[in-house]
């Protein structure tokens, strides 16, 4: 707590009720952080559905997991590193005042982000196309076939690709959130609000994507590389 | 309400600007309080209505009253809306809301338009549900149990699960306001060690809100998503397990009856001392306490489940740990004896309800000791015993803690003082009341009658007769502080800034307060609850 | 004494004693903890009223009383905890020799079978003086079986078997309720629980169907061959399935490694998806009997794999198996 | 939060790190460890969101506890939340 008066002339961009930017700032900080936490326990829920699911139906698991394209999921937890390293840069820059870096940066962001969802929906496509959709029209008879060696339980099947679309659903909604929101601060970067010293939406809107892409480093092993050996 | 105390020469926040959109596109916290509290009245009241209805039904054993599916609904929509609408933000969003920053010392709550989002997603989570009531209903009851929940029932459970999820942001938004608040606006001197426990017990509130609240979104969307999507996540056809919906579930919604019964517990520790004059017995314990209860308050949450089919061992070890969280609410009701120790007591009507509260809430603990009690609860379970529990907690506790904290805040949310006889009254009524509908039911519980029945055998009519006739002495408890509440905005004396001689910074500015709090930015350097120093007012004891 | 307005219900069974005599104990130590607030806040408030002239004592508080008052709850719920634990894993742990029930539950009626195979519905007929268990399950959701006068409840789950047990100590009629909401007639869902003196009861059991009933474990062997089951499951070790004789409540090594007991619920899942969990030495050849057999079907061949596990029916050998158990 | 900007080969370096675990847990999902898989796949996705969360989150140079508190109370609710309910998975077939 500052001691400091109130600052009577208000800095651009404090608000009415902060006695100053500092206060301001730790308050939109801490705001995000203990949201982050609350964002925890919402995808915990799902890992916890997860992980009990996992114990009892492994097989299923493996198998459902053997089916994921490798390639793609792979692709793609490399391009969500590479928009938080951009997101990171971008802090970075509007830290600086380099507005016409922040802005490129940001953009760069949108376009991983929209590859990303890109790459996920060229994904589900497929799972479509496969009957892996759990519902009436759910088929996994090219599971059974395809691994021989596997005990698969086709009902059981249907509770891991339930699960791989709740889970990857929920995320693919948290990068449509992310993608509104640095769009928003792409826009407002390119006005050069956050170039002036006051940057803090960016940092913690960063801190968002950078929880997104958190999500997502364990998804991918979890969901794609449950078991991957050769199977004997 | 705005147009009430224009005869006030004070600049205040209730006459700094007039009309809808002064209140609609308001962020100062009071403001968005008083949204909260006429919403939260609204929706009090619907679920009041749906509990005389099932009260009247259950008059005679046979289902005469309402169809068997009406029935259901009823009680669904009963629990539903008294508690993600009425309960959940009743205490935080409108007195929390209002006090908050008033008590630290600051000009507003650290995110204001994040406050007047959350009043919206919650007017928005509302509609909603009225939307559900109003097209057919729901009627899984308010546990949303699969897979009847996700699959069997054909009622609008989609757009019921979706309002709950709605409403739940809105919560989880207040406690995020409610900790960075708590943590970022205090005023210069204002330590942890001086924090009136009212906000003590919000910021423990505020942690479940945020880890709890979540938990129960995943549930409830995962169970729309079952219904709208076919996923099968708790479904047995699948291989699904069933008590896996219950876990999640309760791990929230365990918590979440901390959620109702802390902020009360913080009205009682500010009303208890004020009213004797005295510092809070034991204020670092009491404080600890609502942190104690709301970390342990996750730690036992299957103690619901003990006749579920969960295994023998860990049925044992939820129920050691709902032991556990037993401590620190006794601890609590210890201290607020004591603290009434040597005081120089007056039985105002805050007062009363703080009496009240004590009283139903130690009942409600105790007999949390039977639930949690593996000999019992499996004869007791889903039995009127749980009802008649968990309205004593709940409604003996959280409602009477959040009526005594209407009275005692009300001078300084309205700037008029209530007529005192008649608020003693309503207080008497709503004790009698209560107690006439809800003890009966313990009885009728551990007799074995089941919960959610329709109809049930005649034997038990005796007990339901009174339980029936406790609930409309217990409805005219409840309609009387609204009338004379209201009354008073226009007729009511006009309100000093401190009537009862309390501490709390929220006191020492004017009645109502102005837009931005305080005049001066307050500096603390006195401890909380130092009566010694402050005066009795002479008023109340006169009055007497 | 309180024939009229009675506190409790009729104490039917062995286990109800017990409970009541927590539940007195409960009641007592609320009503003396009440009793003492009340009581304190009462004088308090009476003897510390504001008097003029009179100030209030400033008190900050007591570290010792502080413990004292966490110590000695603790101390308390600690007992009351290990007192219900002792009930409850009595009431939860059915003694071998139990005689079984089968039951299905389905909204919104309750189908019982008797091992002798009886057949009722929303009625249980038991005799005095012997231990019961019934093995339950639910054709869709979640239904509570509960007897108050028994003070036992158990939920009852659609895709899985759950246990419940008593021994009635006294002759008549009980309600039975479905205790956990099931839909539009979940207060319908009722029925009685005829407790019958031994003599009754037999006569009840022979008199029920005439010619006799098939026992459960009966037509669960003749099922059991019309479902080709004898193919495979073969009383010598030559099958293509484990021999099923003398399994059931034996732990059985499975592929993977993993130990289970062989219970009603392996069982179960080992007709209904038999991949899950499939004993070591065998292969996973056996057809998915999901949706092929009713709840009902499943329960005759549970009973009759059970009943391969029990050399002779009777009171006398089933006790010296138990006591074998026990020995392990 | 903290004032002070990291340089932006810092940056680099955390982001080719993250590239190649990212090879390596998918490279060693192939390779037969037994159970260790998962845990291997587990740790390295840990180590990674450790990365994320010192480097691009900023929270090994920020002055503020109460980042480090809400992190590690999130983690241990979520522990709460799969350590409890697993209990009693765990111990169903237990007799």
């Amino acid at each position: 707590m500052s001691d400091s008066p109130i600052a009577v002339e208000h800095a651009e961009g404090l608000q009415h009720h902060f006695s100053n930017m500092e206060q301001q700032r730790d308050a939109a900080s801490l705001g995000m952080w203990v949201f982050l936490a609350t964002e925890i326990m919402f995808f915990g829920g799902m890992f916890c559905a997860y992980l009990i699911y996992r114990y009892w139906y492994f097989n299923e698991f493996a198998a459902g997991s053997r089916s994921l394209d490798i390639w793609l999921g792979t692709i793609n937890t490399a391009v969500l590193i590479c928009s938080s390293l951009t997101v990171a840069l971008g802090v970075r820059a509007a830290q600086m005042g380099k507005r016409k870096l922040l802005v490129m940066l940001l953009l760069f962001t949108l376009v991983f982000g929209f590859a990303f969802l890109g790459i996920k929906g060229v994904e589900w496509y497929d799972k479509y196309k496969e009957h892996h959709i759990p519902g009436a029209q759910f088929n996994a008879d090219d599971l059974v076939r395809d691994y021989p060696q596997i005990h698969i339980d086709q009902r059981h099947e249907q509770i891991y690709f339930s699960l791989y679309f709740a889970m990857t659903g929920l995320h693919a909604l948290h990068m449509i959130i992310g993608i509104g929101i640095f769009a928003y601060l792409t826009f407002f970067a390119w006005r050069g609000r956050y170039t002036g010293g006051y940057y803090n939406p960016v940092e913690i809107g960063g801190l968002y994507w950078h929880f997104v892409d958190i999500v997502w480093i364990y998804l991918f092993p979890l969901l794609y590389l449950i078991d991957r050996k050769p199977l004997r | 309400m705005a147009t009430a105390v224009v005869q006030h020469e004070r600049e205040n926040y209730l006459n700094q600007g007039s009309g809808v959109r002064s209140w609609l596109l308001t962020v100062d916290h009071k403001r968005i309080a008083l949204l909260y509290l006429a919403s939260i009245t609204f929706f009090f009241f619907i679920g009041g209505f749906f509990a005389l209805l099932i009260r009247l039904e259950l008059l005679t054993p046979a289902g005469d009253l309402v169809q068997a599916d009406t029935y259901n609904k009823l009680f669904t929509m009963h629990g539903q809306v008294m508690i993600f609408f009425f309960l959940i933000p009743s205490i935080p969003a409108v007195l929390g809301n209002f006090l908050i920053p008033l008590m630290i010392g600051a000009k507003d709550l650290a995110f204001p338009r994040i406050n007047l989002l959350s009043w919206y997603l919650y007017i928005i989570a509302g509609i909603m549900y009225l939307h559900c009531l109003l097209t057919g209903g729901v009627d899984t009851g308010w546990t949303f149990y699969t897979p009847f929940s996700s699959v069997f029932s054909n009622t609008k459970v989609i757009e019921a699960g979706l309002a709950i999820f709605v409403a739940g942001f809105s919560s989880i938004l207040t406690g995020l306001n409610f900790v960075v608040t708590i943590h970022r606006m205090r005023a210069p001197g204002m330590t942890w060690s001086r924090l009136p426990l009212f906000v003590w017990s919000h910021y423990a509130t505020s942690i479940i809100q945020l880890l709890g609240t979540p938990v129960l979104a995943i549930t409830l969307v995962l169970v729309v998503f079952e219904r709208a999507f076919h996923l099968g996540i708790f479904d047995p056809r699948v291989g699904g397990d069933p008590l896996l919906f219950q876990h999640l579930f309760w791990f929230y919604s365990h918590p979440a009856v901390y959620i109702m019964i802390l902020p009360a517990m913080g009205v009682v520790s500010e009303i208890v001392p004020c009213f004797s004059r005295k510092r809070v017995f034991g204020y670092e314990f009491v404080a600890m306490a609502s942190i104690g209860i709301a970390v342990i308050g996750f730690l036992v949450w299957a103690h619901h489940m003990f006749v579920a089919g969960i295994s023998l061992y860990s049925a044992l070890v939820f129920s050691l740990l709902s032991y556990l969280v037993a401590v620190p609410s006794a601890i609590k009701v210890f201290n607020w004896t004591a603290t009434m120790y040597k005081g120089s007591i007056t039985f105002s009507t805050p007062m009363l309800y703080a009496f009240g509260f004590i009283g139903l809430f130690t009942m409600g603990g105790l007999t949390g000791l039977f639930l949690a009690c593996l000999g019992i609860d499996p004869h007791v379970h889903d039995t009127y015993f749980i009802i008649a529990h968990f309205h004593y907690i709940m409604v003996g506790g959280a409602v009477m803690g959040y009526l005594g904290g209407m009275h005692f805040w009300w001078p300084k949310i309205s700037g008029r003082l209530y007529p005192e006889s008649w608020g003693r009254l309503a207080a008497l009524i709503v004790f009698l009341g209560f107690n006439l509908t809800f003890f009966p039911q313990f009885i009728l519980g551990y007799l074995g009658m089941p919960r959610r029945y329709w109809q049930y055998p005649p034997e038990f009519q005796v007990l339901n007769v009174l339980s029936t006739a406790g609930s409309t002495i217990l409805a005219v408890g409840y309609i009387l502080p609204m009338v004379y509440f209201l009354w008073s905005m226009r007729y009511g004396r006009i309100a000093p800034d401190n009537p009862w001689g309390a501490a709390g910074l929220e006191w020492k500015t004017s009645s109502p307060p102005p837009t931005f709090n305080f005049e001066e930015p307050p500096v603390v350097t006195w401890e909380a609850y130092n009566y010694e120093h402050i005066p009795a007012p002479e008023e109340v004891s006169v009055e007497r | 004494m309180f024939d009229n307005f009675p506190l409790w219900p009729v104490q039917g069974s062995a286990g109800a004693a017990g409970v009541d005599a927590l539940y007195v104990f409960l009641v007592a130590l609320s009503a003396f903890m009440s009793a003492a607030i009340f009581t304190m806040i009462l004088v308090f408030a009476v003897k510390y009223r504001r008097q003029k002239g009179v100030e209030a004592e400033q008190i900050e508080g007591s570290r010792e009383l502080e413990i004292t008052w966490s110590v000695i709850p603790l101390g308390i719920f600690l007992f009351i905890f290990a007192w219900g634990a002792f009930i409850y894993f009595k009431e939860r742990t059915p003694p071998h020799t139990a005689t079984e029930v089968y039951v299905v539950a389905k909204q919104w009626m309750w189908k019982l079978q008797h091992e002798e195979g009886q057949r009722e519905i929303n009625e249980l007929h038991v005799p005095v003086g012997r231990d019961v268990k019934l093995i339950m399950t639910s054709q869709d959701v979640i239904h509570s079986f509960y007897v108050p006068a028994f003070r036992v409840k158990q939920d009852v789950l659609p895709g899985r078997y759950t246990n419940l047990w008593f021994h009635a100590t006294r002759a008549g009629t009980y309600h039975l309720f479905c205790s956990q909401y099931c839909g539009t007639q979940h207060s319908g869902m009722i029925g009685q629980v005829v407790v019958m003196e031994p003599a009754q009861y037999e006569a009840w059991l022979s008199g029920g169907t005439p010619g006799g009933a098939v026992s459960l474990a009966a037509s669960g062997k003749t099922l059991f061959a019309e479902l080709g089951c004898t193919t495979c499951h073969r009383s010598d070790t030559q099958g293509r399935g484990p021999n099923l004789e003398g399994v059931f409540g034996k732990p059985v090594m499975l592929e993977d490694g993993r130990v289970v007991s062989a219970d009603e619920n392996y069982i179960r899942e080992s007709i209904l998806t038999p991949a899950a969990k499939v004993v070591k030495g065998f292969k996973p050849i056996m057809p998915v009997f999901q949706g092929l057999v009713s709840d009902e079907q499943l329960n005759a061949l549970v009973a009759f794999v059970k009943s391969l596990s029990q050399p002779q029916p009777g009171q006398g050998t089933s006790q010296a198996a138990a006591q074998e158990q026990k020995v392990q | 939060m903290s004032e002070h900007i990291l340089p932006a080969k810092l940056y680099y370096g955390i982001w080719i790190t993250l590239l190649v675990l990212t090879v390596v847990t998918a490279a060693v999902a192939f390779v037969d460890l037994g159970p260790l898989n998962t845990v291997v796949a587990l740790v390295i996705a840990t180590f990674k969101a450790v990365l994320v969360v010192l480097f691009f989150m900023h929270v090994k140079y920020t002055s503020e506890k109460m980042t480090k508190v809400v992190l590690i109370s999130a983690g241990f609710w979520l522990l709460i939340l799969l350590a409890l309910s697993l209990a009693d998975y765990a111990t169903r077939l237990w007799t």
